[in-house]
């Protein structure tokens, strides 16, 4: 039967018997079904067990506390060389999640920037984007990955003839630096200061739409909230006597040491992932605010309404609904090409974990498990948020 | 009928000389190609207008140039006395007195029936939202669909689409209406329908420019009717004039045609 | 099942080599490998079958190499891995011999000025993943109270373009490697391989732990030909050699004694061995030897024959 | 009111006024640069700063793979001592240019490969010939049978009965392609029809023919059979196989194999049977969520140890599953979304004919649902063909893999930038053939749907 | 009148007694709430009639339970002396004599109106292919399309859609037809095309069960109507009874709605 709903409410009917013939039958096609895909599960496990014991190789999980004795480039979470292999699992994690949450960010601003200049007035502009956009999106990432890193970021100068911005920041082939914080006595206030900041702005808004639905009068609310948020912690952390001391880094020996530093294969991992990437969110913004007829532009034009709300309260809310569920499933992508960092060496969990820790230790089976269980999870936390959505939008039809 | 003719009599009395939409000399191409020629028209308070004339002819073209939608590139068009310029904000000021209604609709499928009405009031006009709330509640019921408000655009039939538009246009309170053959994609029923709501509508006096064929709304509406062909004004007089005499061949044709179908 | 057995009826040998590195499995454009490793190989081959070309090479990185070989895929694993207590003892594996000693090094620019790898303090450096290089590294710095940055990657050239454009201070490998990669840059002169050594890297073929008899022939034939190149006989003079009197040159060729039918192969084995591939001194020579790109000299170093007071040493063939 | 229509005079004639050309800044070339590139001076100083992007990019690119570059050398050692590394070093792609092309597949043999896509274009390209009728006979038989006499001419090697049996189908597909794109030209009917009405009594009915055009084919087999068993290729080992062939064969056999077995997961994941649904969309949803490179990872290193002792599966063959099964999952999801577009009254109305759940897919739901999706599915297809870079990773001498073994080569030893560009240009060339197909193929459907 | 009314009485006369549609006590739910309560409904052959009713009261559910498109939880649809039951084989068999046209048509875009026609006749019936077209073109003869054959449905008019849908039902060689509103979404001068090929159907003797509101159909055609409220059949008569005479308030009250409508 085609109606699925319908077949599975007859199933539901109390009366029913298990001589159902349709019933029956597709309870035989399912056991039986499963019945071969255990098979073949248990198939494979006893295989599996066979081989390992007769090759001395060892499952299980205890290798995971044994000290894993290799460095790791760049690590977001403090590691050391004789921390545990689940140590290095975190890390990778941690990286992972670092370049993805970066790149997602640069890929939907580039992408939002190319998508607008694929709309652009100007012939010339159109063109670009369109072959920035062709050219980047039909050729594989790991190329570009690797185009990046040596066309890029090897080119650059070395440490002794960096780039130098105020002597703060500093740029060269090792990668980019610049001045860490160090919180000194007294910086709770100022992150106090802050948190009040943000809550006054969120208030501010509050008040703004109130006033607004009384009176009429607009009050621009997100600017003066930014604003807020950004100059009553400055002030504060001024009058407390700016406790925080900047820990700059300097030219000592081989390269720039202290502060914070991003090397080059982050910086093209992170470049790589976001352009390509950005190339997709263009079409998919592009798509979007193209998905609302030019006749809503124009109708709210005739209501006097002006061209920079029009997008904010016309065109933008009707674009969104086409383009948020691309758009996360681009983000899930980025996730998940991450994992070609593996080309250029950064350190995230395919590359450190798959890679190296299952080569250092051999134990192929839990590495790869725990490696997919990881994706897994978080695609399966994305699609939950993401159908959520999903039903929140849905345009009212009759 | 007589009655009727009493009370054209009446508002055209009140067309009290001063002109509101005067379109002198205004050309208009695409391309190479010429959409208006030349136009020169002269629209006076509270009068009713009906554009008539074959596809292609330019009355789009020419109610779209009234409120700027489309830009001309000869001429000037000047509402109220005001020229329309390169100033974008004082053409918005311009534009603030005319209400547009699409043969589409173009309704804002992500808000209800009531927020189309108020947004503009609220974002434009910055009326409080409970008085804007009281216009929109006021145009929806002089269209009679009060009953709707909470409704979302998709969720009504073409008809009474076609009527939340008229009322979010009449929200913002335009002196001068406009349009674009606002029957068009309707059915018979809900042609009536809306032919009704504008009847209704003309009664008050608005100075209203309509874009479309339906000659018994221009007979019963009508101050004058205006026929265009090859973006020209061809022909212009009060209804009665222009159908039963009218002065050009082409008009002939035009009528003998539409009056046949 | 046997591996001698199985790889008889498969009809060739699967050797894993490694990702093509000059010198020691090296792939040319006309697609054929060469290299002193898939000697090996070839030398197995032809004990097995007296044809050094019933081979497939596999070229695997070497973050899978060791499941390659675990998981059955391949027969032997002949590439540069380094023989360690862990690999030997935890994965399955059994080292049979080396056939080259190596230790790792360290290559840096001459304008950098340093001489030393103790000067090496707060570097970036260039290493191979997945490697013991990689685990040494980190061990010499700890070890000398050194800090470091490691640039990691399992492509060499990624990491020698990497070092070449500055992304490092120095790149470290195998000291065979070393040579090999300096000159091919655009100016070698410009660059210097640092005197220290700082680990020891015994390199040699590979198989599982399961299989003692399989093992004992990759083992005896790489010995074999050492044993070879000692007693003087070699691809060129294996014909008349049989003929010789020398009861040592009699067992190793087959003449006498059953030393090959016990192992499951032909009494000759070692004659098809000679003649097809060479003696190690042969393969060494025509691979890595000074006359070749790769050019590291034998003589006097770890890996001249234990006569000569070198390392290489065979077991003897009785 | 209409008695006023008997005083109607003489008309006036209409002339309408002649057109006039437009103001001259609104028209022509200075027109459209006014309008499209310097409308205001924002748009100006955007032409202009898009202008001098393009000329930066354009020429350091041009200046180093064409003016400064190499084109003769031995060695990669003279490239370096003529321009250093200012220009490209061209002689080492091209001495390596079968490799990256063909793998390490024998020179003497390359031939083959060369005929077997050759056949492939034989076998497709009536295809886009208007006036032949059985296209979608032809396109099943490439996909059924292509197969069989593609694998004989890349592999080789003995043929027992069964192999010859089957290479033998493929050549008669081949043959019957042709013989019927002959006839359809020349006689307006399929092949089996016109040997039907030549062998079959023309007093017989259309059906009775027919059998008798199907007797042609079996001589057609029996032909193809005598000359398969003629030939004798030497077997070519898949470890030799490499480069843009090999990069063609993975996606080839993957974008094919993921449509049918992507629809088959997608109508699973609709299924009414709550086990099957769970199966079908646990196994849809781990391979959409994992990367692709652990999916081949696992493939390349754990399958070997599922299976028995002694049971070894080919590494290609391991590579092409893994690459298969990601394919499927991504194109049940495509082929989801379609389902999803149909109407249930689609549903319905089979129903209510009395189609049964297969005949209702096969017949009124699929095609619907596939021509929605197509300009989707090329997408996927170009993801996929640009994913199978991944399999270098795994050591399969793929375009990108031969390509790094140039670097390798005692002779190129470092030359590293030049094979990347050059295999980054032969990605490029085809994703965006088939991009631009896709784009056509859209428009023609969108114009279609109209009415 | 008077000849319609003769009409009738002649086709009235055919129906021999022989019951083709009986619902007994048939009920169901969806979840939790009775759309259906207890209908108890018999159809001869030959007889020709209208459901009506408001909105929402199990109109189309009942005529979908009587083709099993839904399953009903209690009691029994019997077709022709066959009740439906467990066996899908069997129910298919019961439903090949069941032709349905739908509110929406839903013809079959990627097939032209002749494959629309003879698509079910060559899979269900295994009709060879010629003689299917013949059906086919026979039905869309009577349904006065013939011309449109090769056209796709998507490239015909609401009308001529309906028709089509009323051939393809027709070409199954259905006992009894079962229609939804095949009307409501037509325009006015569309919907006399299809109620006009309606009547002509009827007039052939097919057994006919018609949901719709047309009530000038119904007096025309209909050999008995019947009122559905909140899933219960409320009344039953034939129509000059039921229109002139309704017996409860509830009908009195609907037709009032209707008839001034
Ligand atoms: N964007 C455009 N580019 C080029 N030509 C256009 C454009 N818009 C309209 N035209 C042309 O201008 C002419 C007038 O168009 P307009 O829409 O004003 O006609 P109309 O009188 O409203 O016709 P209709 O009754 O069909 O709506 C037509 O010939 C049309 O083809
Ligand atoms: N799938 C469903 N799930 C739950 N309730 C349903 C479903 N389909 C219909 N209903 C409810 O069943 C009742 C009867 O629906 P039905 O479609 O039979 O009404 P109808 O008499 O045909 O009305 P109309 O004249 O509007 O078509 C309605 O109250 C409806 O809301
Ligand atoms: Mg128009
Ligand atoms: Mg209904």
């Amino acid at each position: 039967m085609a109606i699925t709903e319908s077949t599975s409410m007859r199933g539901s009917k109390p009366s029913s018997s298990i001589l159902n013939n349709e019933t029956f039958r597709s309870i035989v096609f399912q056991f039986v079904t499963v019945v071969c895909i255990f098979g073949l599960g248990w198939f494979f496990v006893t295989n599996t067990i066979e081989n390992m014991s007769q090759r001395g190789m060892s499952a299980g999980f205890g290798f995971l506390d044994s000290s894993a004795g290799f460095g790791i480039s760049f690590t977001l979470i403090p590691y050391t060389e004789s921390d545990s292999y689940f140590r290095v699992f975190q890390v990778g994690i941690a990286n992972t999640l670092l370049v993805a949450v970066i790149s997602i960010f640069g890929a939907t601003v580039i992408g939002l920037i190319v998508g607008l200049m694929r709309m652009s007035k100007n012939w010339l502009v159109r063109t670009i984007a369109r072959w920035y956009i062709e050219i980047l999106r039909n050729t594989p990432l790991l190329l570009q990955i690797i185009a990046w890193y040596f066309g890029v970021f090897n080119l650059l100068p070395r440490p002794r003839d960096s780039l130098d911005w105020g002597g703060l920041f500093f740029l060269n082939n090792r990668g980019f630096y610049m001045p860490g914080p160090i919180p000194g006595d007294g910086f709770t206030v100022t992150l106090i200061a802050l948190v009040i900041a943000i809550a006054a702005a969120v208030g501010l808004r509050y008040w703004a739409r109130k006033r607004q639905e009384a009176t009429g009068k607009y009050f621009p609310a997100v600017s003066v909230g930014l604003a807020v948020i950004v100059a009553l912690p400055l002030a504060i952390f001024l009058l407390s006597g700016a406790p925080l001391a900047w820990d700059v880094p300097v030219l000592q020996g081989f390269n720039y040491r202290g502060g914070v530093s991003v090397p080059p294969a982050l910086c093209a991992l992170v470049l790589a992932l976001a352009i390509y990437t950005s190339c997709f969110i263009a079409e998919i913004v592009r798509s979007g605010v193209q998905s609302v007829s030019h006749g809503q532009t124009e109708a709210a034009r005739a209501l006097g309404v002006k061209p920079s709300w029009t997008m904010r309260l016309i065109i933008l809310p009707q674009a969104l609904r086409v383009i948020i569920p691309p758009l996360i499933s681009q983000y899930l992508n980025v996730t998940k090409n991450s994992s070609l960092a593996i080309a250029i060496g950064f350190p995230d969990l395919v590359s450190v974990w798959m890679n190296t820790s299952l080569n250092q230790s051999g134990r192929a089976i839990p590495i790869v498990a725990m490696t997919m269980a990881f994706y897994c999870l978080v695609s399966l936390f994305v699609s939950l948020i993401m159908n959520a959505y999903n039903r929140r939008i849905l345009l009212k039809e009759r | 009928m007589s009655t009727d003719t009493i009370e054209k009599t009446a508002t055209r009395s009140a067309k009290s000389g001063q002109p509101v939409i005067e379109l002198v000399g205004m050309s208009k191409w695409y391309g190479n190609f010429q959409v208006l020629k030349d136009i020169d028209l002269t629209v006076y308070e509270g009068e009713r207008i009906v554009v008539c004339g074959p596809s292609g002819s330019g009355k789009s073209t020419m109610i779209r140039c009234i409120n700027q939608l489309e830009f001309h590139q000869e001429g000037d068009v000047i509402i109220h006395g005001k020229a329309y310029g390169k100033d974008e904000k004082q053409n918005d000021l311009i534009r603030r007195d005319i209400g547009m209604v699409f043969q589409s609709f173009n309704l804002f499928p992500h808000l209800s029936v009531l927020e189309n009405c108020t947004m503009a009031q609220i974002w434009v006009k910055e009326t409080p939202k409970a008085e804007a709330e009281a216009v929109a509640m006021h145009f929806l019921e002089r269209v009679r669909i009060p009953e709707q408000a909470h409704k979302y655009p998709l969720q009504l039939s073409g008809g009474q689409q076609q009527r939340v538009a008229i009322a979010r246009a009449l929200c913002m309170n335009p002196k001068i209406m406009l349009f674009d053959e606002p029957t068009s994609a309707l059915d018979p029923e809900m042609i009536n329908e809306v032919l009704e709501a504008m009847i209704e509508l003309a009664q008050s006096g608005m100075t209203m420019i309509v874009v479309t064929h339906e000659m018994n709304f221009a007979r019963k509406v009508a101050d004058r009717v205006i026929f265009m062909d090859q973006g020209e004004i061809v022909e212009q007089a009060p209804p009665h004039a222009f159908f039963d005499n009218p002065q050009y061949d082409r008009t002939q044709l035009f009528l003998s045609q539409i009056l046949h179908h | 099942q046997q591996t001698l057995e199985t790889v008889q009826e498969r009809g060739n040998l699967n050797c894993q080599v490694g990702l093509p590195t000059p010198g020691f499995y090296n792939l040319d454009s006309d697609g054929n490998w060469s290299g002193i490793d898939v000697d090996v190989c070839r030398a197995v081959a032809a004990a097995i079958f007296d044809d050094p070309e019933a081979v497939d090479f596999q070229s695997v990185t070497s973050a899978v190499r060791f499941t390659s070989l675990a998981n059955g895929e391949s027969d032997m694993l002949s590439r540069t891995t380094t023989w360690t207590a862990v690999r030997d003892t935890q994965l399955g594996l059994d080292f049979t011999t080396i056939n080259f000693y190596d230790g790792q090094g360290f290559l840096v620019p001459e304008d950098s000025g340093i001489t030393s790898t103790l000067e090496l303090d707060g570097a970036t450096v260039c290493v191979l993943t997945g490697t013991t290089t990689e685990l040494n590294l980190a061990d010499y710095f700890r070890a000398n109270n050194m800090e470091f940055t490691p640039v990691t990657n399992e492509n060499v050239n990624v990491l020698v373009e990497t070092y070449l454009g500055g992304g490092c201070d120095a790149y470290t490998n195998d000291k065979s490697g070393l040579a090999a990669r300096r000159s091919a840059f655009p100016n070698p002169d410009e660059h210097v391989i640092l005197p220290e050594t700082v680990s020891k890297e015994p390199l040699g073929p590979v198989v599982r732990n399961d299989d003692s008899a399989w093992a004992d022939i990759v083992r005896w034939t790489l010995f074999g030909m050492i044993e070879a190149e000692e007693l003087g006989v070699s691809s060129e003079n294996v014909e008349e050699m049989l003929e010789s009197d020398s009861p040592a040159i009699r067992r190793l060729l087959g003449v006498e004694g059953n030393i090959g039918e016990e192992m499951g192969l032909a009494p000759d084995f070692m004659v098809n061995v000679l003649r097809h591939v060479g003696n190690y001194g042969e393969i060494y020579e025509a691979n890595i030897g000074e006359d070749t790109p790769v050019g590291i000299p034998r003589a006097g170093t770890q890996n001249d024959l234990w006569t000569r007071g070198g390392l290489i040493y065979a077991m003897p063939f009785r | 009111m209409s008695d006023s229509t008997t005083t109607r005079t003489q008309p006036l004639i209409f002339q309408p006024k002649p057109e006039r050309a437009a103001p001259p800044s609104t028209v022509g070339v200075v027109g459209w640069m006014r309008e499209n590139l310097f409308s205001s001076v924002s748009n100006t100083l955007m032409t202009i700063l898009g202008a001098y992007i393009v000329y930066v990019f354009l020429a350091s690119v041009l200046n180093w793979a064409l003016f400064n570059a190499v084109w003769e050398a031995e060695n990669r050692r003279e490239c370096l001592d003529l321009v250093g590394r200012s220009g490209a070093c061209w002689p080492g792609v091209m001495q390596w240019f079968d490799n990256l092309i063909y793998g390490l597949y024998p020179k003497d043999q390359i031939w083959r490969i060369n005929l077997g896509f050759l056949a492939l274009i034989l076998w497709v390209a009536p295809l886009w010939f208007p006036k032949v009728q059985s296209k979608v006979a032809i396109g099943i038989t490439a996909v059924m049978l292509y197969p069989f006499l593609a694998s004989y001419f890349f592999l080789g090697g003995d043929k027992g009965v069964f192999w010859t049996a089957l290479v033998s189908a493929g050549l008669t597909g081949l043959i019957w392609v042709w013989l019927t794109v002959f006839t359809e030209l020349r006689y307006g009917r399929s092949f089996t029809r016109t040997m039907g009405a030549i062998l079959g009594n023309s007093g017989k009915s259309e059906e009775e023919q027919l059998k008798f055009g199907r007797l042609s084919l079996i001589g057609v087999f029996v032909i193809a059979v005598v000359l398969v068993s003629q030939w004798e290729l030497s077997f070519v080992s898949t470890r030799q196989w490499g480069g843009l062939f090999l990069t063609l064969v993975i996606s080839g056999i993957g974008i094919t194999f993921s449509l049918p077995s992507g629809i088959l997961l997608a109508l699973g994941r609709r299924s009414t049977m709550p086990l099957i649904r769970m199966i079908c969309t646990g196994f849809i949803e781990l391979f959409r969520s994992v990367p692709l490179i652990t999916i081949l990872f696992m493939f390349n290193t754990m399958l070997p140890l599922f299976l028995p002792v002694g049971v070894e599966v080919n590494q290609l063959v391991r590579a092409i599953v893994a690459v298969c099964l990601f394919a499927a999952a991504y194109m049940a999801e495509v082929i989801r979304g379609g389902l999803q577009a149909i109407p249930k009254g689609q549903y319905e109305a089979a129903a209510a004919m009395g189609l049964g759940y297969w005949q209702a897919t096969t017949l009124i739901i699929m095609p619907q649902a596939l021509k929605i999706m197509i300009p989707t599915i090329v997408g996927n297809f170009i993801g996929l063909f640009k994913d199978t870079t991944l399999v270098s990773i795994i050591g399969l001498f793929d375009l990108l893999n031969m390509a790094r073994s140039v670097g390798e080569d005692t002779r190129w030893l470092g030359l590293f930038i030049e094979p990347f560009f050059f295999i980054t240009m032969i990605y490029f060339f085809f994703c965006f053939l088939m991009s631009q197909y896709s784009i056509n193929l859209e428009r023609k459907l969108e114009a279609g749907a109209r009415r």
